[in-house]
């Protein structure tokens, strides 16, 4: 069955979380793997927005958390001290599941300060509550585009850590967890146990290496054997085209 | 004396320079009518400060009226960035504090239990960090836990002289019900010296005293108490009505520059006398309606 | 008009409380002290309860703060960290009244460590939030019963600090306020600016100076000049007759 | 794995050991059914916390299930001390660590929000602080406030294992409403490794969804959710019944030996199979529906 890089981000998404977990989520595609594992094989899994939702079940698509279409039929209504503080901080949150604007090698988020092609910066979207999640969460999953400038040898600013200088430097900055996986249009990435450097997991079917290695802003770390990434199944399919985002808003 | 009062008499409360926290998220419940006013009567120097930096801030900014911003972030959600702010951050005319979401309510919920200080696990080993500490070492700092000897970073209460705070409905005193998720809302009201409450509708307080569970806001912190319906426009109200699309499209391409943004003051601020002119400007009671929220869906 | 000892303490003890003041009250006398001040000159005081109770208006006498009765028709319903935390420590709470079975001569309040006739010390009551008011509130007014066995030289056990060992003992403590006076069935207590001795501001009509000092467990400041309290106001006996206490449960 | 079942197989999920907090404040809302069960399972060498001590705590220190009780005080209100309680503290049975409301409070609350510790004013200068110090000097300690240089008082969290709550009403997952004042219970939820919730009535989850606000614990936080009408009797549940005179007196009469306790036990904890045989035995459904709360008053 046919599918878009999209689709197989958010099943790759889907695929990082577990039954029973606790996941912090914004909207577009964290919010899709979510909702599809939710659906499959995580019934019991609890999804959760940092303003205070818990749970909901959305029937129409918002423009984000603010939208109170993402809110409807929560089981908690709540706020950010709830959320962030008596799940997340206290350390009750399995998995943050971030987009950002670039990531570096180490797993390091930024989306407050981008270079621009004149090569001034301009000021982004800031933290919300990423810096907590990627602080504070036991993993974080991140989902971005696969694009040089979007996966940097380097980032111009630390908005939220991952592994911050690589080693033991995020234990030392006194954080535990971090970033376990990054999932792109076009291969997923893991994080090498010691050095904390990005090392290929898995490729999308239809990429070959030299692609995916060109097209990102560094090269990552290369296991001997790469395999293709699992597709996905028609029920999967079926569920984000048909249920979860029949507008095709955030899976294009 | 009473609370209840209009729009002009509650903000003509706030003083040059001071410290104001606003019930705004991205595009949500957001102080817009009050903010409108605040630049009509031409107060200034403000400090504003709010968990996620959202559309009643933005509009603040770019009309010039804050010096200094609280936050942790923020957008307009997919309709856009904070044009305003984040242009004020590069040209250097506002000194902003960017923090976490987490971080921003722990401070307003340490300023709320009058804790001295609050320790946090965010914010360590990001750059937000580095720069606060560059710009306002004054407000974090590390202490021993003296029951592990780990070191913690810990952040500065934060008190805003002032909160202004959107709800559905409150009673004469203030007694509020926030209906939706309350983001920072309850900690901020807490935290400030005292609260505007800006109500899309006065209630009996015997409705209030019938389910007290939900008052999320008790009157005896509030100042002034204001019955303003659609005073967010054109942002929503969770079970009133939704956001206004097209005006706030039209906002963000006023945010693109100087100009266009002070062509929009002049039009939806100083070009009207009052939240009713406004409210007739975007297209009065036909297009307030077909805003209005499903009884069910809530938006 | 007659009126009882218990009548003449409840209306001292509202006219302890001011307009747009924060009360923080447990039941009993203080609850019909601050009730009657609400309902005279202060109309705009609010009245809290620890467990998370704001300006209720009970139409049935409770046993207790535990009692519905006395949550009937409150503004707001919430919590011990509502009410003492962003209330009473965030430093919002003029007056706490409170209510003991011992206070020494600086104003030390024990709930908890009693001696019996046979000398030995029966655990009582304890603090609950009695000790967070004694510290937090910006002032304390205490109403209890004139006997030698209540108002001591010392207690046994400080479970409330008034002014500990005198002088600058509070404030060397850390804490603000204090205890500014105790209303008996006899006299109105008030304390030494500097000492902090208790010293006797006036005494009940029908009362004689050396039967006050007679029935205490210790002698007080006496300053040069002792006026009679002022006599309750037959709107005030109304008030708590017909619509405060009707059952007369606190005001025998 | 479904979370409905019987209060037998929830009470059985606690081990001996445990550390329990406690839904009760004096005689309102306390986990009284839960606590028979646990004296009838033969549970022991508990630790119990509480803000203020209550009727469920009470009983299970006078069935000599308790070995230590943490708690800011308390009594039954009008009706008498707590004298399990304080007859164990006075003969050296049990190790009690008293606090205030707020410190065991903010005990809880940093708990619940993962906080090394709290700072707080209460108990300074008392000899609460004086005894906390002797008997368990880890628990509290002072820490320099690093902007004042003025040094607190700081206190450790409370974090109890299972936290027993009594709630009117829940859904299946443990998604629960508690209707009036909600004294210690949501930090004390949010502090615990997981909650047990008794509910007077389970409902659809599609009315939990229809006024999310309500929820005051998130069904996450829940291992077990048992319905059980009246679970709480002789004690109150606001809106639902009002407490029992009489069988409170009942129970303060039999508090003041040790042979009339047992013998009180013997009666409605060891004399009953169940909840069911105990409504049976104390004057079923007549006595029952006498005890009903007016949908007006809540009592």
């Amino acid at each position: 069955m046919e599918y878009t890089p999209s689709e197989l981000m958010a099943v790759s998404g889907a695929r990082e979380l577990g039954d029973g977990q606790v996941v912090a989520v914004g909207v577009g595609l964290p919010m899709v793997a979510s909702l599809l594992a939710k659906r499959t094989h995580a019934p019991d899994m609890a999804i959760v927005f940092e303003i205070g939702v818990i749970d909901s079940e959305p029937v129409h698509t918002g423009v984000g958390l603010a939208d109170p279409r993402v809110w409807y039929r929560a089981t908690v209504l709540s706020s950010f001290v709830d959320i962030l503080g008596t799940l997340l901080h206290r350390g009750r949150v399995d998995v943050g599941f971030l987009g950002g604007l670039e990531v570096d090698r180490y797993g390091n988020l930024n989306t407050t300060l981008i270079g621009d092609p004149k090569g001034e910066f301009r000021h982004m979207v800031g933290s919300g509550g990423a810096n907590d999640i990627a602080s504070c969460a036991k993993k974080t999953v991140y989902i971005m585009r696969h694009e040089p400038r979007k996966l940097r040898e380097s980032v111009s600013f630390i908005t939220s850590p991952g592994y911050v200088g690589g080693g033991k430097a995020r234990e030392e900055a006194g954080l535990a967890g971090g970033p376990s996986c990054v999932i792109t249009d076009k291969a997923i990435f893991g994080f090498h146990p010691e050095s904390k450097r990005m090392s290929i997991r898995s490729i999308h079917p239809g990429n070959t290496l030299e692609d995916v290695i060109e097209t990102m802003g560094f090269k990552p770390e290369i296991p001997d054997t790469v395999p293709f990434t699992e597709a996905p199944s028609p029920e999967q399919l079926r569920l984000i085209r048909e249920e979860i985002d029949p507008g095709r808003i955030y899976v294009g | 004396m009473p609370k209840v009062t209009g729009l002009g008499e509650a903000v003509a409360s706030i003083a040059d320079g001071a410290h104001i926290g606003l019930s705004g998220f991205s595009i949500a419940r957001c102080a817009m009518a009050f903010a409108r006013e605040i630049i009509r009567q031409g107060i200034r120097n403000l400090t504003v400060s709010q968990c996620v930096g959202a559309m009643d801030a933005d509009m603040l900014v770019g009309a010039g009226a804050v010096d200094r911003l609280i936050y942790g972030g923020g957008s307009l959600d997919r309709f856009g960035l904070l044009a305003n702010v984040n242009a004020a951050i590069e040209t250097g005319t506002l000194v902003a504090e960017e923090y976490s979401s987490l971080s921003v309510a722990f401070r307003y919920l340490a300023g709320s239990l009058g804790l001295p200080f609050i320790p946090i696990r965010s914010l360590s080993g990001s750059d937000l960090l580095a720069r606060l500490r560059e710009k306002s070492g004054s407000d974090v700092a590390t202490v021993e836990d003296p029951f592990t000897k780990v070191r913690w970073l810990v952040l500065k209460p934060l008190v805003p002289d002032v909160a202004v705070v959107q709800v559905q409905a409150c009673d004469a005193e203030g007694n509020s019900w926030i209906m939706g998720p309350k983001w920072d809302n309850g900690e901020l009201v807490k935290a400030s010296g005292r609260a505007i409450v800006i109500a899309e509708r006065v209630i009996p307080a015997d409705e209030i005293r019938r389910e007290p569970e939900r008052s999320v806001i008790p009157g005896l912190l509030v100042s002034h108490v204001v019955e303003l319906p659609f005073g967010a426009h054109p942002t929503s109200v969770y079970r009133e009505y939704d956001y206004d699309s097209r005006r706030i499209e039209e906002y963000v391409e006023a945010g693109g520059s100087r100009d266009a943004f002070r062509a929009y003051l002049d039009a939806y601020v100083f070009g009207v006398k009052n939240h009713r002119e406004y409210l007739e400007k975007i297209g009065g009671r036909d297009k307030l309606e077909s805003l209005r929220a499903d009884p069910v869906l809530g938006y």
